[in-house]
């Protein structure tokens, strides 16, 4: 609608746009064009300077393993895993239930306990740095293993989540929920049978856009783990920086790697995904 | 609807009820919640006061936690390094208000139907997908004085040697730039998405009225947009302030600090220099700027909900 | 707080399920050994001790060096291993001091005080007890490339100052990088700053710089920095520096664009195949013959925490690593010196002059960021790299240093 | 037997008052209907029979039970409702069986039941269809239907025909009333159309501002308004009413001053300031007891009838229901008859005086 559709333009004007879309394109992308080439680049063209052109040969096969036989990435992408899948799908139970809770429900403090989650949400989360990680490391002995991690993200997450969750729950109409409260479903089953199937396409958006969240975070992995047995991707591609100090082939190999399971999901759930993220957008 | 006889089925009966049966509908919200709230105050809600009490102490991991009450925050005052981490969030927060335009503008370039713009939708899109370790590590390189693309453009405008990381004064920007790669990704999905959601009546109106380019834009496309922008705009703002991950891959900070964000800097305080109460100090302000967002945000949430 | 404290019961239960290490006779060990090859060796080492010993399960941990730092001091106030990795001196000392460690003088038989000689024993004590095991060291200084070099028309490796000097100025007007360096990891500009200042003012005077009794703004402190700067006028750095790490700042040595760098042993490991044999190594050259040759050389040890389950097995660990044999093998794939002296030296040239260089030296520092407090050892190091940037700076980063010396040591 | 009653029931949120205290019995096997304009509680008032509303005083009998604190799904109640409620997730059957089952009745019962109420409501070749596969009419069938297996004592509709178009509404309308006559059940019936209370209803309620006006039946409440808004609300086109004075006493009544100056005698000793009359009873031509003089200003031809809108001078104007075929223009100036049979007069305060005698 705006601009103006191109069809309605003149065609040197169609095709000069046609035309723009891939050095466009290709601009935009051109730092993972450059790693996507250098990680099948030989380690003589890097040595030789060779950064920037056409790969002369092409060592795709050989630098892939070489990331696997030579770094523990594997092991890496296994704790990735652990860590996200259970993470996202926690904090996705958590919150479909407070979310609900707190869309459907009157009760004193709703607002102020909603509010609270946002707030939480956008906090910098540096500030809970030294605490979380003590508890980690003093309460619950949990600190430089998997779980401390699924933990602290089901737990932060969950602040997102709930704004996300309540405010989809909250379009919902009261009728259907009534509905089944005349027949005399309890609660819980209200919940089970009737809410949950609802805000299945919601879920399905958040647990996408969580994911890659969880997967790419840094920080925490930085500092709630240490060990390569549960080390995420992310912290361990760094790791690997100080070892591959010049094999950028293998660096850029790793970080195709790490890069690879978001880009995947996103292309695949890819609806989902910008529905999740952008709710919200589009009104209010 | 047939006029057949009813045939006799027993008939809904008001029955006794259960304790459970009675307050289910106000014990239901609490059950629900309490787990989500069990695990937010535990991870979220609780760490949240102990750092603002561990900034009143002197710690350093091993001895006893000595409360020196405001004393970090005064130090704070006199260091120069944390009046950098201000400055370079400021500019951060700045060049991150960038974001929202330039997504709004690759937003209206892509907002066409033609064949396959799909696929280059969402290839644009692909930044803000990866690790900001990867971007971190991709710009690096980037800005790399020996084998980077920054400098072998540069050098055929005849200019040698740039290396943006090394300079004092051109880090923290060469970090914000690739800060600013993904952050626009993300504020060109939300305008594309505010786009698909228009409402094409008002710009047919305000066609019919004469309006054309600039002004159509202006009158009636940006206010269209406005739920799309406040959102970039809260996104970008977090964004901005909560950077770290890209500081502390780029440049740790460096060189000498002149790079820091608040983030960082409190990272560094902790783990590097083992001051653990000036370190929440520091966390503790950047947690104040943010509030000020935050409190913005919730009140424009929370007048929306009573209207 | 009620509900958190009852989730954390629930995870503390959850935890449990998932399993702690509990077992009495399991022996724990963290070690800040991921490279490669310190690794594999340290495997070799654990799995000949648990031949000797089949009784002990042990179960060797290892952490990258950075997350290390950052966590030993959870390790020593909770969720203790039995046998921690750790620096000796001050940074060993910082942690015996307020009873984090375990007295290990048992350990210290005359023989073994013999066989480690007086100045590593000393390295392991405080207040006359020991509290650790150090297994190796390494020597700091250049490491260059002996065919750059000769192309510049320098026949001979520098000695003195001066000669580093005119080496520098020889190379420069060859076209070669005289030094390279990478001070994005700060810690590389700190071997300067202690070569500088141990050739200027002696091994005495900076330990107590180290140890926070001399201020920085003193004439001393300043006439190291007056020598740092004859280097950096003349243009004997490589520019572009602050945004390189250690290993980004190898690079130019073996692409033969710079000759020489300032650095610790481990480097010998990474000299690619091409380039080893025209690597070769000079100790720091002399500034004021007056004083004492000092070298920085930097001591690995094994210490015990207090609050370790199996102290026993701990101990037994760390009396095995003691032995002459042991730290043969132990040196041999670290590519480090043994610091016990009955062990042999590997068959490496650049340990050899290592050797020779630190056995015949004066005195010994741990390095900068081991001698002194962290906190003032990243303020000195971020100032350091200030100072090679900006030299005009210098007063600005004394006057931090300076400030954070007189908070940090003010009790 | 179940009949409903209302004891002084009020309705809070916070500090507002919706419902202000509501006596209100509905007998057994009633259509009653609550109308009301928008805003005057009539759902909420629904809601708290339902029990989806907890009553914050007075008290709700269904059947001679207290039922002010029971559950919803214990009250014996069904309700249909404006969105019909459906989930888009089951089909039709498991829609209408959604609630059977979760109470865990037996299948084969649940079965008996779903048949029964598809076969009254026609949604047999339905049952496994989708609710997003339905139209309109179809869905609100499935919606009585829910209502229908729980064979509840009393029904509940909240403005069940309101998002229907207007020829399914009228089908949807008469279906309705016939269910009525073959339950048998009690069944109250929010809507805020006339039209639906008029035709579907034995008593109707009508509400304004949480309180009752009138409870009657629809001829009681169309010829006997107790009062001005009443009597505004019931009857389309609205009765005219028109500022009267009274100029003295005539026998057994009063005369009082129509607009234009011509006087009428009422047969009332009482004082009154408005005078109320349904566009039906107000004829073209002299009339009986008075006659009034106005110029047309529009008329609407409906084919059967023709609406003339006449000004009659100072601010005050009339509807007329004239015949479909009358040849009044507009600007035409016009006598209009008046009768008192048929006039309404109602006192400062809105109250009715006297309500004519045609019924």
């Amino acid at each position: 609608m705006f601009p103006t559709p191109i069809q309605d333009r003149s065609r040197a004007a169609q095709a000069f746009y046609r035309a723009s879309l891939i050095p466009a394109l290709v601009v935009w992308l051109l730092p993972l064009v450059a790693i996507a080439f250098t990680s099948i680049r030989s380690i003589d063209e890097l040595n030789q300077g060779r950064f920037w052109t056409w790969p002369e040969e092409t060592r795709f096969v050989e630098n892939y393993t070489a990331v696997f036989t030579q770094s523990p990435m594997g092991q890496f992408l296994v704790n990735s895993v652990l860590i996200t899948v259970p993470a996202v799908a926690l904090s996705i139970a958590l919150s479909a239930m407070a979310g609900y809770a707190l869309a459907k429900y009157r009760f004193r403090g709703s607002l102020v306990l909603f509010a609270i989650f946002i707030a939480g949400n956008f906090v910098p989360f540096q500030i809970l740095m030294i605490p979380v990680r003590d508890l980690f490391v003093n309460v619950v002995p949990l600190y430089d293993t998997i779980l401390a991690l699924v933990l602290f993200h089901m737990a932060f997450q969950t602040g997102f989540c709930t704004l996300f969750m309540r405010n989809f729950i909250k379009q919902i109409p009261d009728a259907l929920i009534e509905a089944a409260r005349v027949e005399g479903v309890s609660e819980l089953r209200i919940f089970w049978h009737v809410v949950l199937p609802l805000v299945r396409p919601a879920m399905a958006a958040l647990a996408v856009l969580v994911f890659t969240f969880v997967w790419n975070d840094f920080f925490w992995a930085l500092v709630l783990v240490q060990s390569d047995e549960v080390r995420p991707v992310t912290a361990g591609l760094q790791a690997l920086r100080g070892t591959w100090t010049s094999a950028w082939q293998l660096i850029s190999a790793g970080a195709i790697i790490a890069a690879l399971p978001p880009v995947a999901l996103f292309f695949l759930m890819q609806r989902h995904f910008i529905a999740g993220l952008t709710l919200g957008a589009t009104k209010g | 609807m047939s006029s057949s006889a009813t045939p006799s089925l027993p008939v809904v009966t008001a029955r006794p009820e259960s304790w459970w049966h009675r307050h289910q509908a106000s014990i239901t919200p609490l059950l629900l919640l309490l787990p989500a709230l069990a695990a937010f105050s535990l991870f979220v809600l609780w760490p949240i006061a102990s750092s603002l009490w561990l900034s009143l102490h002197d710690w350093d991991g091993i001895s006893e936690r000595r409360f020196i009450g405001f004393d970090n925050y005064r130090e704070l005052f006199d260091d120069r390094v944390f009046w950098t981490s201000i400055v370079n969030n400021i500019w951060w927060l700045l060049a991150f208000m960038l974001a929202p335009a330039l997504g709004l503008a690759i937003a209206l370039f892509l907002n066409q139907s033609v064949f396959g713009i799909r696929l280059v939708k969402s290839l644009f899109f692909f930044p803000f997908v990866i690790s900001q370790v990867v971007v971190g590590l991709v710009f690096a390189w980037f800005y790399n004085p020996q084998y980077g693309l920054l400098n072998e453009v540069l050098r055929a405008f005849g200019i040698e040697g740039i290396s943006p990381l090394d300079s004092e004064t051109g880090a923290t920007f060469a970090v914000i730039v690739a800060g600013l790669w993904p952050q626009i990704a993300y504020c060109m999905i939300l305008y594309l998405a505010g786009l698909a959601a228009m409402n094409p009546e008002v710009i047919e109106a305000a066609r019919m009225d004469g309006a054309k380019g600039w002004r159509l834009f202006w009158h009636a496309v940006l206010p269209q947009l406005r739920p799309a922008t406040f959102i970039a705009v809260v996104v970008s703002v977090i964004g901005a302030l909560r950077s770290f991950d890209l500081v502390a891959i780029m440049t740790a900070g460096g060189p000498y600090s002149s790079s820091t964000v608040l983030a960082y800097y409190m990272y560094e305080q902790t783990f590097l220099s083992v001051r653990y109460g000036y370190g929440a100090a520091v966390a503790a302000v950047l947690f104040l700027i943010m509030n000020v967002y935050i409190a913005f945000f919730l009140w424009r949430m929370l007048r929306r909900e009573q209207a | 707080m009620r509900i958190s404290r009852h989730l954390a019961g629930l995870m503390l239960g959850i935890s449990m399920i998932v399993g702690m290490p509990a077992a009495a006779a399991e022996l724990v060990i963290n070690a800040d050994a991921s490279e490669p090859s310190l690794r594999k060796s340290w495997e070799g080492i654990v799995d000949q001790f648990r031949k000797e010993n089949p009784g002990i399960d042990v179960k060797l941990n290892v952490y990258d060096r950075e997350s290390y730092k950052r966590s030993i001091r959870n390790w020593l106030t909770a969720q203790s291993p039995d046998v921690v990795f750790w620096y000796a001196g001050t940074r060993m000392r910082q942690f015996s001091k307020p009873g984090l460690l375990e007295d290990v003088s048992a350990i210290y038989t005359p023989q073994a005080k013999a066989e480690f000689g007086p100045v590593a024993t000393e390295l392991m004590s405080d207040q006359g007890k020991q509290y650790g095991v150090p297994h190796s060291y390494y020597q700091w200084g250049f490491f260059y490339r002996k065919d750059l070099f000769q192309k510049a028309g320098i026949t001979e490796a520098p000695k003195t100052w001066s000669d580093l000097v005119s080496a520098c100025e020889k190379l420069k007007a060859a076209g070669i990088e005289p030094i390279t360096i990478g001070s994005k990891d700060l810690w590389p500009t700190a071997g300067w700053f202690d070569y500088i200042n141990l050739r200027t003012n002696g091994l005495k005077f900076h330990q107590e710089l180290m140890s926070g009794s001399v201020p920085y703004t003193d004439d001393r402190v300043k006439a190291v920095f007056a020598k740092w700067k004859e280097l950096l006028d003349k243009g004997c750095f490589m520019k572009n520096h602050a945004s390189m790490s250690w290993q980004d700042s190898q690079a130019p040595l073996y692409q033969g664009k710079a000759a020489m760098m300032l650095m610790g042993n481990f480097i010998t490991g990474n000299f690619p195949a091409n380039v080893a044999d025209n690597m070769d190594f000079f100790r720091f050259p002399e500034i004021n013959p007056g004083v004492g040759r000092a070298e920085d050389a930097p001591m690995d040890a094994l210490l015990v925490p207090a609050k370790a389950k199996n102290k026993e097995d701990a101990k037994k660990f760390l009396a095995f690593v003691m032995r002459p044999d042991v730290q043969t093998t132990l040196a041999a794939g670290t590519r480090q010196i043994p610091v016990n002296q009955k062990a042999s030296v590997p068959d490496d040239r650049f340990l050899k002059a290592g050797q020779q260089l630190l056995s015949s030296a004066d005195g010994l520092a741990q390095f900068f960021d081991r001698d002194t407090s962290e906190e003032l050892a990243t303020v000195g190091m971020k100032g350091f790299q200030e100072f090679m940037a900006n030299p005009d700076r210098l007063d600005r980063v004394l006057e931090d240093l300076e400030r954070t010396r007189k908070r940090v040591y003010a009790n | 037997m179940a009949d409903v009653r209302l004891n002084n029931v009020r309705k809070r949120f916070g500090d507002v008052e919706i419902i202000k205290g509501i006596d209100l019995a509905v007998e057994h096997g009633q259509f009653c209907v609550f109308v009301g304009p928008s805003g005057c509680g009539k759902s909420t008032l629904l809601r708290l029979i339902a029990g989806l509303e907890k009553v914050s005083d007075g008290q709700v009998t269904i059947g001679g039970a207290d039922m002010t604190h029971v559950a919803p799904a214990n009250r014996g109640t069904a309700m249909v409702f404006q969105s019909y409620a459906l989930y888009p997730h089951m089909t039709v059957a498991e829609n209408i069986s959604f609630g059977l089952r979760m109470a865990n009745t037996p299948k084969a019962e649940v079965e008996q039941r779903v048949k029964h109420a598809a076969d009254m409501l026609q949604l047999g070749h339905l049952l496994n269809r989708k609710p997003s596969q339905l139209s309109g009419g179809q869905r609100q069938r499935v919606a009585i239907g829910r209502a229908i297996v729980r064979n509840p004592q009393v029904f509940l509709f909240d403005e069940p025909l309101s998002n229907l178009d207007a020829s399914l509404r009228v089908q949807m309308r008469i279906e309705i009333g016939k269910l009525h006559q073959d339950l048998g059940t009690t069944m109250i019936y929010v809507t805020h159309d006339q039209v639906e209370a008029m035709t579907l209803a034995d008593r109707i309620v009508v509400l304004n501002a949480g309180r009752i006006e009138q409870v009657g039946s629809p001829l009681e409440l169309y010829h006997r308004p107790k009062n001005l808004f009443v009597a505004r609300f019931i009857g389309s086109p609205t009765m005219n009413t028109l500022p009267v004075q009274r100029t003295g006493g005539d026998g057994d009544g009063m005369r009082f001053t129509l607009p234009g100056g011509a006087p009428i005698v009422l047969p009332t000793r009482e004082d009154g300031v408005t005078l109320g009359v349904r566009p039906e009873h107000l004829s073209l031509g002299t009339g009986e007891d008075a006659t009034l003089q106005g110029q047309v200003r529009l008329t609407e031809r409906l084919g059967s009838e023709t609406m003339l809108y006449v000004d009659l001078g100072s601010d005050v104007e009339v509807v007329v229901r004239a015949d479909g075929l009358s040849s009044v223009r507009a600007g035409d100036t016009v006598p209009i008859g008046v009768s008192r049979r048929s006039c309404h007069l109602f006192d400062s305060q809105g109250a009715a005086v006297i309500n004519g005698a045609l019924l």
